[in-house]
């Protein structure tokens, strides 16, 4: 179908523009073929695979503890959250219950890494709108962050943090400090984000009723984590099944009805404030004990299916292993919230404009090495 | 529902189903031609109401292909695994549930890509990570690749 | 100085501009590559041609710009001598703007203010 | 719409705009704010995480003795060939035989920090150092040995 | 009031005066040509290369960073480093491109920009050229650039570029409107169209003060429409590079791109000179009545400094916006000229003409 479009020879009505794989707004090797009438998007076909590095076939051949840093290098922006959902996948396998101390500091350190890259993404957002300021205040804050996650876990962007049966190591003494000065920090400044961008006349005409995308039509197409939410989906993992501590701290899901790039956008922000929430219930109260429970040197998972779900940052992530028994997996599948909220692109941008185009692909917040893997 | 209902549920719709209770899921086992009534039925019925596919995954079984649907209710939060295989290794086809789920249109290019499995009633079957004229389906475990895999 | 300035400054311009790319053209390196030479698609090939009928939405507005244009060039006299004619002056350029918003007015209620 | 309506968008528009504004401007006007690093300048002053994960080292005592014995455990939880480990016999005074490692190679541009040979050492013979300048002009400089010239294996470490 | 210290017509005569009596008349004209021309190229180079450098200034503090600061004291030499940089850099040109335009239209930007410069007036008896028809002529000269954009897209032979000229045609149809009907404001308080006669009319205060409301009014809708005339801050449609990677000069390379650029700063340094003559009073010093020993010392500050330190404060307000504001989309540049700016702008010229007939203004 790509090939037809692109064969076809471009008429007075349509023409084809390849944006990408080298393009600024598709923030990394993603390609549409896009067909435009003037300005107006008539057709966008993405095309994925430019770094397609076959983790799920490299799993195969590696142990569960050897798998953990692979996943790091899927969806970059949230690896911790990555790594946690290998690592449900084998303890609960093994029904191995990890120690509380664990669970805790588990689930701070998936909200530090998802308001990370909501930060991240609030400054590529920010930039494919053409606000180049919204692109150093939000690296500027995220900074911060990454030295808490460098301090304890001694990884920045990629953490491998996480290992089957707890953590690497414990974590920093400074940890529970540093945090809390983050979130008073960070409480200070993320209004500031919403007067640069989130009120700012120009943002909300750009964004309103741009990329509309219904209730129904988003659990068709499976869009899920902020995007589907902004539709009114009610998709998310923490509430829907519950693991880590999040069956027992207070949050709510946030659901925005509108559907459109605003209410996506909404979403994320309003989730950096959710995710402030939630480490501030567990930060003072981390309990002491184990960093990790004592596994065997070679894990071998019972034969049979395991399937595991956790929200990352854009959205449903799923872990299936296949395991015959052996200490390698069978098959390993990660289900990418990118690639399945990509498919959405084309119904989402139909008759808009090119850059409409950019906003919603920012809005969905692709990240191409997890949807490739 | 819980899983017990679930099971008679699934068994009413259809008899011939093998269900094996996993760790979390349900696995239902139906012959691939059953496949796509069996999803429609647990799709459109009121009590079921499976309207999320979760995963759609491709499994290379020493002997045949097989395919996971992991589905959800977004209205009663109850979840199960729909598994079907093929014996035809070389044109293995199963019925797309593209008309059913539109998150498939993806999982199954990725599938048929990395697997080779075929799915009928797809509206654009073609690769989706590699390049159209490349040979051979990666996940497969006999796909040989001696320049890019380096087996140790 | 005098209107013969703006001989001198285009002649400047076109100096400065000229100059400039000769200079370029003499002293930077020059390398023949086909690659380098496509028009840049995001590293595919562009496919059909690029002249062609650009499907622009704003037709209605340049035909539009293009009454207001003239109008602004006979509303410059007007303004210069605005204070002379005194109040004949004003009530005639404003029975003249009336009679441009009323057409503005009639465009935006037509729908033709608005992009497609 | 409306006359009223049309004043007000204008009006909340401008006041949108200005509060952005309100945000640069002042980030402007208190360059003391400026979070920038001076990267090499600052080098001397430059304190890393102690636990960074820069680059994998074995640390020695100040009598050039280290704790690697050799096993190969690193080696064999590297998940992609980054380490490997070139033992040799000897024979010790009391005459056993004895491996104990010749070359502990370390290829730095193939490690993707994962730690699991660092924890997986029985002995603690490895370590992460927070040293990141790892910028060489030869690929060939991105393989190390780790184990210095002429250590050997600390008393006591089996 | 005595700002005529610093008046330049005298030296000007002087140096008439002298070439035409030690030299006959076509080598007097020559001469006195070839200074000027040399004048003003300096000039426009070194405001061009210092307000690339105060862009990525201003823009380095308001994005909480140093900004250059590695070559020369504070990196004030960095954009002669670029400039070098650029000179040595490769012309790449495209094989499917139309090459007399593709060629052409860094000329057109320039020459544009360079004549506008012309009828500006830095100082009492120091501008180039002083028409009779001096906003009118700035008008219709600065609109050409835009032309030159038009061609540099369409010439490229590239999809981005086409949709960035397209782009940028339907700004030409929109904002020349603006900035027409908000300088006619001004032209009607003024009751000439003659930049020194504009400066002069301000010698009792500026025009924003002196036709405050719709002076205001005019100042702004100004600000707006030139930044979208000169393609920048909120208006970069034409160059969107999140959407066109560098639209209309995607295929400009080395010194040709360079000309884009400097035609970019010089457009902004244009309007934010007229803003400054015809809002803020020119070179004419800040005088606030009654306080005449403030007056006085204002009076001391030679009136070049003046001008340029008005230009420079507007051209900072340009970056402001531009450093602040997201993009806007390509009809709501169109909503907000057709919609907001023109009706308002009609309306306000009506405005100030009744309260010049009936003296309300100051």
């Amino acid at each position: 179908m790509v090939e037809e479009v692109q064969n076809k020879i471009d008429t007075e009505e349509e023409y084809t523009i390849n944006m990408g794989p080298q393009h600024p707004s598709t923030h990394g090797v993603l390609r549409f073929v896009v067909s435009l009438k003037g300005e107006i998007v008539k057709n966008v076909q993405p095309h994925c695979g430019y770094i397609h590095r076959g983790i799920e076939r490299m799993c195969e051949k590696l142990t569960y503890q050897q798998i953990i840093h692979l996943t790091d290098r899927m969806d970059y922006l949230s690896a911790h959250i990555n790594n946690a959902a290998v690592c449900l996948t084998v303890e609960s396998a093994l029904d191995i219950e990890v120690p509380e101390r664990v669970k805790y500091i588990r689930t701070i350190i998936e909200e530090l890494n998802r308001i990370a890259s909501h930060q991240l993404w609030w400054c590529a957002f920010g930039m494919d709108l053409g606000g180049l300021t919204c692109f150093f205040y939000g690296l500027r804050d995220r900074e911060k962050i990454l030295d808490i996650f460098e301090e304890s876990t001694g990884g920045r962007l990629i953490q491998s943090y996480n290992c089957p049966g707890g953590l690497m190591n414990d974590i920093h003494p400074n940890f529970q400090q540093k945090v809390k000065d983050f979130i008073k920090y960070f409480r200070k400044v993320l209004p500031e984000y919403d007067q640069l961008l989130t009120g700012n006349v120009i943002f909300q005409e750009r964004t309103k009723k741009v990329g509309y995308i219904s209730k129904e039509e988003a659990i068709n197409y499976g869009l899920t984590g902020p995007s589907g939410r902004g539709s009114g989906f009610a998709c998310d993992v923490r509430k829907r099944a519950p693991y880590h501590m999040y069956d027992k701290v207070n949050f709510k899901e946030i659901l925005y009805t509108e559907g459109d790039t605003l209410a996506r956008y909404k979403v994320r922000i309003d989730e950096m404030w959710e995710s402030m929430n939630i480490i501030e219930q567990l930060i003072d109260n981390i309990p002491e004990g184990d960093f990790a429970v004592k596994m065997k040197p070679i894990i071998k998972l019972p034969e049979g299916e395991f399937f595991q779900r956790v929200e990352s940052a854009r959205g449903e992530l799923d872990v299936f292993i296949v395991s015959d028994g052996n200490k390698n997996p069978y098959r390993v599948k990660f289900r990418s919230p990118n690639l399945v909220n990509l498919s959405a692109i084309n119904i989402m941008s139909k008759d808009q404009k090119i850059a409409d185009l950019v906003a919603i692909s920012g809005s969905l917040d692709l990240v191409i090495p997890c949807m490739d893997r | 529902m819980t899983n017990e209902q679930l099971k008679e549920k699934v068994l009413s719709l259809y008899s011939g189903a093998q269900i094996a209770e996993g760790k979390q899921l349900l696995t239902v086992t139906v012959p691939a031609e059953e496949l796509y009534s069996l999803a429609k039925k647990l799709k459109e019925s009121d009590d079921t109401a499976f309207d999320y596919l979760m995963c759609l995954s491709g499994v290379d079984y020493p002997t045949n292909l097989g395919v996971f649907y992991h589905i959800t209710s977004t209205k009663y939060n109850h979840s199960i695994a729909l598994k079907t295989t093929t014996a035809d290794r070389v044109n293995a086809e199963v019925d797309s549930v593209y008309s059913l789920w539109k998150s498939a249109e993806y999982h199954e290019r990725e599938v048929y890509d990395l697997l080779g499995i075929k799915f009928t009633n797809h509206p654009d079957l073609r690769r989706m990570f590699l390049d159209d004229d490349w040979v051979g389906h990666p996940l497969r475990k006999d796909y040989s690749d001696p320049l890019n895999i380096i087996e140790r | 100085m005098n209107q013969d300035a703006l001989i001198l400054f285009f002649i400047v311009a076109v100096f400065l501009v000229g100059f400039a790319i000769v200079f370029a053209y003499i002293v930077a390196p020059s390398s023949v590559n086909p690659q380098k030479s496509e028009a840049y698609e995001c590293g595919i090939p562009t496919k059909g041609i690029t002249w062609l009928q650009f499907n622009v939405g704003y037709y209605l507005f340049a035909i539009l710009f293009l009454i207001f244009d003239v109008e602004t060039v006979f509303i410059f006299p007007w303004a210069v001598v605005m204070k002379q004619m005194g109040m004949v002056g004003f009530i005639e350029i404003c029975i003249f703007f009336f009679i441009l918003i009323l057409g503005l007015l009639y465009a935006w209620k037509k729908h033709a203010l608005i992009w497609e | 719409m409306n006359v009223i309506g049309y004043i007000s968008s204008i009006f909340k528009g401008v006041i949108s705009l200005l509060k952005g504004m309100k945000v640069t401007g002042s980030y402007f006007f208190r360059p003391w704010t400026v979070v920038t690093q001076k990267y090499p300048e600052n080098r001397k002053t430059l304190v890393m995480y102690e636990r960074m994960k820069g680059e994998i080292v074995m640390p020695h005592n100040a009598n050039n003795e280290h704790k690697c014995t050799g096993c190969g455990i690193c080696e064999i939880n590297c998940p992609n060939g980054t380490i490997e480990v070139i033992s040799k016999q000897i024979q010790t005074e009391e005459g056993k035989k004895k491996r104990i490692i010749d070359k502990h190679i370390y290829r730095i541009g193939m490690c993707t920090f994962c730690g699991l040979c660092v924890k997986t050492c029985p002995s603690n013979a490895l370590a992460f150092a927070p040293n990141f300048e790892h910028a060489v002009f030869n690929r060939a400089k991105l393989t190390k040995v780790l184990n210095q010239e002429g250590s050997v294996l600390e008393k006591g470490v089996e | 009031m005595n700002f005529n210290i610093y008046d330049f017509t005298s030296f000007n005569q002087w140096i008439d005066n002298y070439l035409y009596t030690s030299l006959s008349p076509f080598w007097a004209l020559i001469v006195e040509m070839t200074i000027i021309g040399l004048v003003f190229l300096t000039g426009y180079a070194l405001v061009g290369l210092f307000l690339v450098y105060l862009e990525r200034k201003v823009c380095a503090l308001m994005q909480n960073r140093i900004g250059p600061n590695r070559v020369g004291p504070f990196g004030l030499f960095q954009t002669i480093a670029d400039l070098i940089k650029l000179l040595l850099k490769e012309l790449i040109s495209i094989k499917q491109a139309d090459k007399l335009l593709f060629n052409l239209a860094p000329f057109i930007v320039i020459i544009a920009s360079f004549l506008c410069i012309a009828a500006i007036p830095f100082a009492k008896g120091l501008h180039a050229m002083d028409f009779n028809i001096g906003v009118f002529y700035v008008m219709a000269v600065s609109s050409m650039g835009v032309v030159g954009i038009l061609i540099a897209g369409w010439s490229s032979n590239n999809k981005y570029s086409l949709i960035g000229a397209m782009r940028s045609g339907a700004q030409i149809v929109s904002y020349e409107l603006s900035v027409g009907l908000s300088l006619i404001t001004m032209v009607v308080l003024a009751g000439s169209m003659q930049f020194s006669t504009i400066v002069e009319a301000q010698s009792d205060g500026w025009f924003i003060f002196k036709g405050h409301i719709s002076s205001v009014i005019a100042f702004i809708i100004f600000m707006i429409a030139s930044t979208a005339e000169t393609n920048r801050g909120p208006f970069d449609l034409a160059e969107a590079e999140s959407e066109l990677t560098a639209g209309f000069h995607t295929e400009y390379s080395g010194i040709k791109f360079a000309f884009f650029f400097l035609a970019e700063y010089m457009n902004m340094f244009i309007v934010a000179a007229i803003a400054a003559t015809v809002f803020w009073g020119g070179w004419m010093p800040l005088h606030i009545g009654g306080l005449d020993g403030f007056n006085h010392v204002m009076d001391f500050i030679p009136p070049f400094v003046w001008f340029f330190g008005k230009t420079f404060v507007i051209i900072f307000l340009m970056m402001w916006f531009k450093w602040t504001f997201p993009r806007l989309r390509i009809d709501q540049l169109l909503t907000l000229e057709w919609k907001y700016l023109l009706p308002i702008n009609l309306l306000n010229v009506l405005l100030m003409a009744l309260m010049v007939l009936m003296g309300w203004h100051f």
